[in-house]
């Protein structure tokens, strides 16, 4: 039992990541907005898609990768200009569909670009597994490891250490006293979409040799992400990196422990348990309305 | 993705110019076809409609049947069985089809039969699920091999390797849960013996948990019964994990993709297989091997690599076509009554025999035992 | 006078299948939309009167149409009782769900009532014994109405449009009562509202309730219409596709939620035609209507008609109060 | 409501705390107050004075001390029971149901004597119209105490912010309260505005109802008010009638050392 539990840790803590990089990107975009970004799941997909096909295309991988980040941080850009922007001012709901659309939206565009079949990025460094004790884990995790970790610093710096990033923390805190300091609250709005869609089209390109892809790909991975940035708290990055890799591990625990088929009303169970008793997340900041 | 567009414009005017059509003694037959265009299992509708379209196509260049030309209605039901309902509903009440072909899964032709048997128009399903014709329903007739011939062939290669102890690892789909429940059922009389029973969602992007479970069990060989992405990522897994017991998988995955996304790791692999992904690897005597290489040239050539889903699709195509031959009309009662008696006709997956009692026609031996060598199909005497 | 609107739709309801008794589009999406539109109107007085988000709201419409699947085929039980059954089931869990879930404000209850309706998703897919598992439940009886059976499609066009205008006169009476002025006072500021002597948490307790009955009513009528449920129907996608029904017609309005729930549905069946590209134009539509119509399709159009209207020196009698507006807050309908 | 002998305050707070994260907003606040008197709560900013409102009120739990209003206690119950009770209020920051008509709004405060229940409501009975027009009626007469009848059938959020608190101040009177808590009517007011206010607070309690303000404007204040009761760091600073608090020299001292003149 403990070296399985072992293998079922390993195993939580790399999905957990996946759930913590797609968490990021929601962080970001509902920091500056106060909108939960629905497409989030689809920038991973196109990240992943796009690298796939220019791979095919010839490409070799780390130029491939590059220029899907950059044409998927574009897509997130326009949509920004031309579907948030001309929005700005309306209910928060309807922003929120105005991003289920694009979802839907990118989802058919996928489609139809490279169809229905699923799509598989060869593993950066091969397929050998590597034994860690009685546990094993695919190179490919220790990329995903490793880039969680690297995107995670590098998200961390930008908010404490670079001034875009302390003004788009400014804006989360207080929109009207941000803009009063003089921050372009449009400009940081178009920051944070780029910002998010980068983050999530290089989450896709990591975990693509281990998910597969394919253009419904983005749903399933966005709905863990938006979880993991709910339980860490909506809009603390850090709360959502830790809510993904929780709840990565209690799904991989779930099945391993409790019973595969409910793994996901497990997870969801924890999700509510944690809202429960901590009804703004884990590290939410908790905010008092003034009367 | 233009021919796509004009594809649909033309369908739409086609469909004008249908509703204005004055009734007449020459007017088309029409076929009715709801399938999984889009969604988790469009890898199936998507084979099925470009068969159908090509035969169809080919049948109205030879001057149609009985005299008439046959026109196809199809609707994508997304693999979600209330679309399902209403497009046969569609199909029957706008389209008036005389025939209806479809469910490419279980779940979607599940879901119409009521309709289909309240309408009484007799329903051709190219869905695997035993239930679909056990018990019979009247109106509804399919053409694969049932999963649970599948599950028999599975035991009965397991008993030959002397293998009693398996592991069964299925997804949350209908096809995975309906063919967990005939792995169940099947067991006792080839006295397999079943020491694990995992289950995953088909969207999960990790099986490793389950995959430990089983590893530390003391089963002797792996079931997965699924479809979609999720066998190949259980068959990675499994390679990551140092598994080494027999991988069996079900006839889910018979498609060039699943070699391809498994990779390595789906060498060894066996599964139960129509005999067309071996058509040329069966005798020459074999009656059905014509049949199979006509099928795969003319779809090979006009779409790219075959499926066995296309084949079920060519069956059903087959199988209503003779019966207005016999019929004469499309006369719905009378149709129903010539595929019941359909006989002897060699399709893609085997010989169908129907009786009153028999809705499917097809026995186990259709099934081919296959296993993956150097990425490819090789047939297992 | 009051329900000058609901007369008028009512009998355009009762007007198109006289006109069409054939047309698949009236009758069957027709029947399709109407459940639809109790969904939707019930979700409203949670969503567009309350303020309370839910993104579970699929969860209700599938108890109440397992209730009636399991109660009917397994048991044998008349449908009327397994309706009530299915409305006791579906409100007892609402009830006791409400208090601790709607403690919780905005993303954080979207994503509470998400989670509740995976689990119940997760449970009809797994607890195969009783739902059928995957490939649900088929077989359910015809619904008997005091010895009426209902069959056929036509029939239940008629079954389903009663019922959907029993929804919105329902709705209708609410919100135009202290009950729906609390709802909204709970919406508008939960501080005055408390000071008000309502009892914000009981009161949205209550519309939770009601608004999980709306939707278990619509589900018993589904399974039986349907005479087959299966977890699909039942899912994360149906309940976001109930908030879009919603927000797409018109937010605080019952027609509002009905008329998004009708659109959306034809939308649905419409676009089939174009195939592959159904999902890059209903992805795009959708956001059209929400940047051009932030207030929604009904509500919107009818403000871009009213003004349209004035301008041609026509509706004066509301003039008077609309000149007025002026001098405040901008119209919040008028799109930036 | 039980009478009350002419000796007994309708209000009689004592030592009330109240502490957020170890700041004591309220450090054993004791005062009382008697029927049919305005009285005002001045102090400078952030010395409590919303906080013991919001604390009368229900919205914070104080940690200790009591609250006795006509002869029970409400300390601990939630606002909308102390509502029940006869305390209605205003707010610093708008709390406008900006969804609703300004009537409707008036509506809500008559939510106390409505009687009506969902089901009742669903289905229209007759007792609901009947209730309707009664409402309806009460919220009028509350309109035109404040002289708002003009502005029934406006959307609130359509209003100039004069009017919108004006329609708070209306809002709270139909639920008929006993004690009216304002928290600073007078704020973003013009003079004009501000002048026709005091003459509305005057007319309040002319109908029988006891006013509690927080007010920073002073000429308001003075003008209006017939005890003063003035808090700083939470605590009580002095109480008294205006012409006592203008001479106290530790009100002078906290008002920035006796620069302050008040025309009264």
């Amino acid at each position: 039992m403990p070296e399985q539990l072992f293998q079922f840790l390993l195993t939580g803590i790399t999905v957990g990541s996946l759930y913590a990089l797609v968490g990021l990107g929601f962080a970001l975009i509902y920091n500056a907005s106060d909108v939960v970004n629905f497409a989030q799941g689809e920038f991973v997909m196109l990240g992943a898609m796009l690298t796939i096909a220019l791979l095919g295309a010839g490409l070799p991988l780390p130029l491939a990768a590059l220029a899907a980040t950059g044409l998927t941080v574009l897509v997130g850009l326009l949509l920004e200009r031309f579907a948030i922007e001309p929005a700005l001012g309306a209910p928060v709901v309807s922003t929120i569909i105005i991003t289920i659309g694009a979802a839907i939206f990118l989802r058919g565009a996928a489609l139809l670009l490279w169809g229905k079949d699923f799509h598989r990025l060869p593993a950066f460094s091969g397929d050998a597994p590597i034994q860690l004790g009685s546990a094993t884990l695919l190179p490919q995790s220790l990329w995903v490891l490793g880039g969680t970790a690297l995107l995670v610093l590098g998200v961390r710096f930008f908010f404490e250490r670079t001034r875009p990033g302390k003004a788009l923390l400014a804006c989360s805190y207080n929109r009207t006293a941000a803009q009063l300091v003089g921050i372009n609250v449009r400009v940081m709005l178009r920051l944070a979409y780029g910002l998010s869609a980068g983050l999530g089209a290089l989450a896709g390109i990591l975990i693509a040799p281990i998910t597969f892809s394919s253009y419904e790909a983005g749903v399933m991975l966005g709905l863990k992400g938006f979880s993991a940035a709910i339980v860490g708290g909506m809009g603390n990055p850090m709360g959502a990196v830790v809510g993904g890799l929780l709840l990565g591990v209690l799904e991989s625990l779930g099945a391993g422990l409790i019973s595969s088929g409910y793994k996901d009303a497990i997870a969801f169970l924890f999700v509510l348990m944690v809202l429960f008793f901590e009804p703004t997340g884990l590290f939410g900041h908790k905010v008092a309305e003034r009367v | 993705m233009r021919s796509g567009w004009w594809r649909s414009m033309s369908a739409a005017a086609l469909l004008l110019w249908g509703g204005l059509q004055v009734a007449s003694a020459m007017e088309p037959i029409r076929i009715g076809a709801f399938l999984t265009l889009t969604g988790p299992s469009a890898s199936l509708g998507d084979p099925e409609l470009k068969t159908l379209r090509s035969y169809i196509a080919d049948l109205n260049a030879k001057g149609g049947v009985i005299g008439r030309t046959i026109e196809l209605h199809d609707c994508d039901t997304g693999g979600n069985a209330q679309q399902a309902i209403a497009c046969v509903k569609r199909l029957i009440e706008q389209d008036r089809v005389d025939l209806l072909i479809g469910g490419s899964t279980t779940g979607d032709t599940m879901a119409v039969i009521p309709a289909v048997e309240q309408a009484r128009i007799p329903l051709i399903s190219l869905a695997g699920g035993i239930e679909i014709i056990d018990p019979v329903k009247h109106w509804v007739f399919k053409t694969p091999h049932t999963d649970r011939m599948a599950v028999a062939k599975i035991y009965a290669n397991l008993r030959k390797r002397g293998l009693t102890k398996v592991a069964l690892i299925t997804g949350d789909g209908g096809f995975d849960q309906s063919g967990r429940a005939q792995l169940h059922q099947l067991a006792p009389q080839y006295g397999i013996a079943i020491v694990a029973d995992e289950t995953y969602g088909n969207q999960d992007a990790d099986m490793t948990a389950q995959l430990a479970r089983i590893k530390a069990s003391n089963a002797q060989a792996i079931i997965n019964f699924g479809f979609g992405q999720a066998p190949a990522v259980v068959t990675r897994d499994a390679k990551q994990l140092g598994i080494t017991l027999p991988l069996y998988q079900s006839h889910g995955v018979v498609s060039q993709s699943f070699i391809e996304q498994a990779g390595a790791a789906a060498e060894g692999v066996r599964l139960p297989a129509a005999a067309l992904v071996v058509a040329e690897q069966l005798p020459d005597a074999n009656p059905q091997k014509p049949v199979l290489l006509a099928y795969k040239r003319r779809y090979e050539s006009q779409y790219g690599p075959v499926s066995t889903f296309g084949g079920h699709a060519y069956d059903g195509l087959m199988i209503a076509v003779a019966a207005i031959r016999r019929a004469g009309d499309v006369d719905k009662a009378k149709l129903r009554d010539e595929i019941e008696r359909t006989s002897g006709l060699i399709g893609v997956a085997g010989v169908f025999e129907m009786t009153p009692e028999d809705h499917v026609g097809l026995n186990a031996d259709a099934f081919r035992m296959v296993e993956i060598h150097n990425g490819s199909w090789r047939l297992l005497p | 006078m009051r329900l000058a609107g609901f007369y008028g739709f009512a009998a355009l309801v009762v007007l198109l299948p006289l006109l069409f008794p054939n047309d698949y589009f009236v009758i069957v999406v027709g029947a399709s939309a109407g459940l639809h539109a109790i969904l939707a109107v019930g979700l409203n007085l949670l969503v567009g009167y309350a303020g309370q988000i839910s993104l579970g709201h699929a969860a209700f419409f599938g108890m109440g149409a397992y209730a009636s699947a399991i109660l009917t085929t397994r048991f044998g039980w008349p449908g009327l009782l397994a309706l009530l059954a299915g409305l006791l089931v579906a409100g007892l869990l609402a009830w006791l769900l409400a208090r601790p879930i709607l403690r919780l404000r905005g993303h954080y209850l979207a994503m509470a009532t998400l989670g509740f309706g995976v689990i119940v998703h997760v449970i009809l897919v797994q607890a195969t014994d009783w739902t059928g598992g995957p490939d649900g439940l088929s077989g359910i009886p015809p619904l008997n109405l005091f010895g009426w059976t209902v069959e056929g499609d036509l029939q239940w066009y008629g079954v389903i449009a009663a019922a959907m205008l029993l929804a919105i006169w329902l709705s209708l009476n609410l919100v135009d009562s202290q009950i729906g002025r609390a709802l909204r006072a709970v919406h508008g500021s939960e501080f005055a509202a408390q000071m008000m002597g309502i009892d914000t948490a009981r009161a949205k307790t209550q519309v939770f309730v009601v608004s999980a009955l709306f939707a278990a009513f619509a589900g018993s009528l589904f399974a039986h219409q349907q005479a087959f449920v299966s977890p699909d129907s039942f899912n994360l996608a149906v309940s976001v596709e109930l908030v879009t029904m919603v927000v797409l017609g018109g937010i605080a309005s019952t027609f509002g939620a009905a008329c998004g729930a009708i659109a959306l549905t034809l939308l649905r069946q419409g676009l089939v035609v174009f195939e592959d590209y159904e999902m890059l134009i209903h992805g795009a539509l959708l956001m059209a209507v929400m940047i051009f119509l932030p207030q929604g399709l009904f509500v919107g159009l009818g403000q871009a008609l009213r003004t349209g209207l004035r301008r041609c020196g026509l509706g004066r009698r509301r003039d008077r109060h609309r000149s007025l507006s002026t001098a405040g807050v901008q119209d919040p309908g008028s799109p930036p | 409501m039980n009478a009350l002998s002419p000796s007994t305050p309708l209000l009689r707070v004592e030592g009330l705390e109240q502490s957020f994260g170890g700041v004591m907003a309220l450090a054993g606040v004791s005062f009382q107050l008697d029927e049919g008197v305005i009285q005002a709560v001045i102090g400078p900013n952030g010395a409590g004075k919303t906080t013991l409102f919001n604390a009368l009120c229900g919205f914070y739990r104080p940690s200790a001390g009591s609250i006795r209003f006509a002869g029970q206690e409400l300390r601990g119950l939630p606002p909308y029971r102390i509502a029940a009770h006869g305390i209605a209020r205003t707010f610093q920051n708008l709390q406008l149901f900006f969804n609703m008509t300004v009537i409707e709004n008036v509506m809500v405060g008559c939510h106390l004597r409505a009687r009506t229940r969902w089901l009742a409501a669903a289905l229209r009975l007759p007792q609901v119209r009947r209730e309707e027009r009664q409402l309806r009626q009460w919220a009028r007469e509350a309109l035109t105490l404040c002289d708002l009848a003009d502005w029934a059938e406006q959307s609130a959020g359509a209003l100039p912010y004069g009017l919108m608190k004006r329609v708070e101040i209306a809002r709270a009177l139909a639920a008929r309260p006993r004690l009216l808590l304002l928290d600073e009517p007078a704020a973003g007011l013009n003079d004009t505005e501000t002048l026709a206010l005091r003459e509305l607070i005057a007319r309040i309690r002319a109908s029988g109802v006891t006013v509690l303000l927080v007010e920073h404007h002073m000429p308001l204040v003075m003008g209006v008010s017939d005890r003063l009761l003035v808090l700083d760091y939470g605590s009580v600073l002095a109480e008294g009638a205006p012409a006592e608090i203008q001479a106290d020299p530790r009100v002078i001292a906290a008002y920035l050392g006796g620069a302050v003149h008040y025309a009264v």
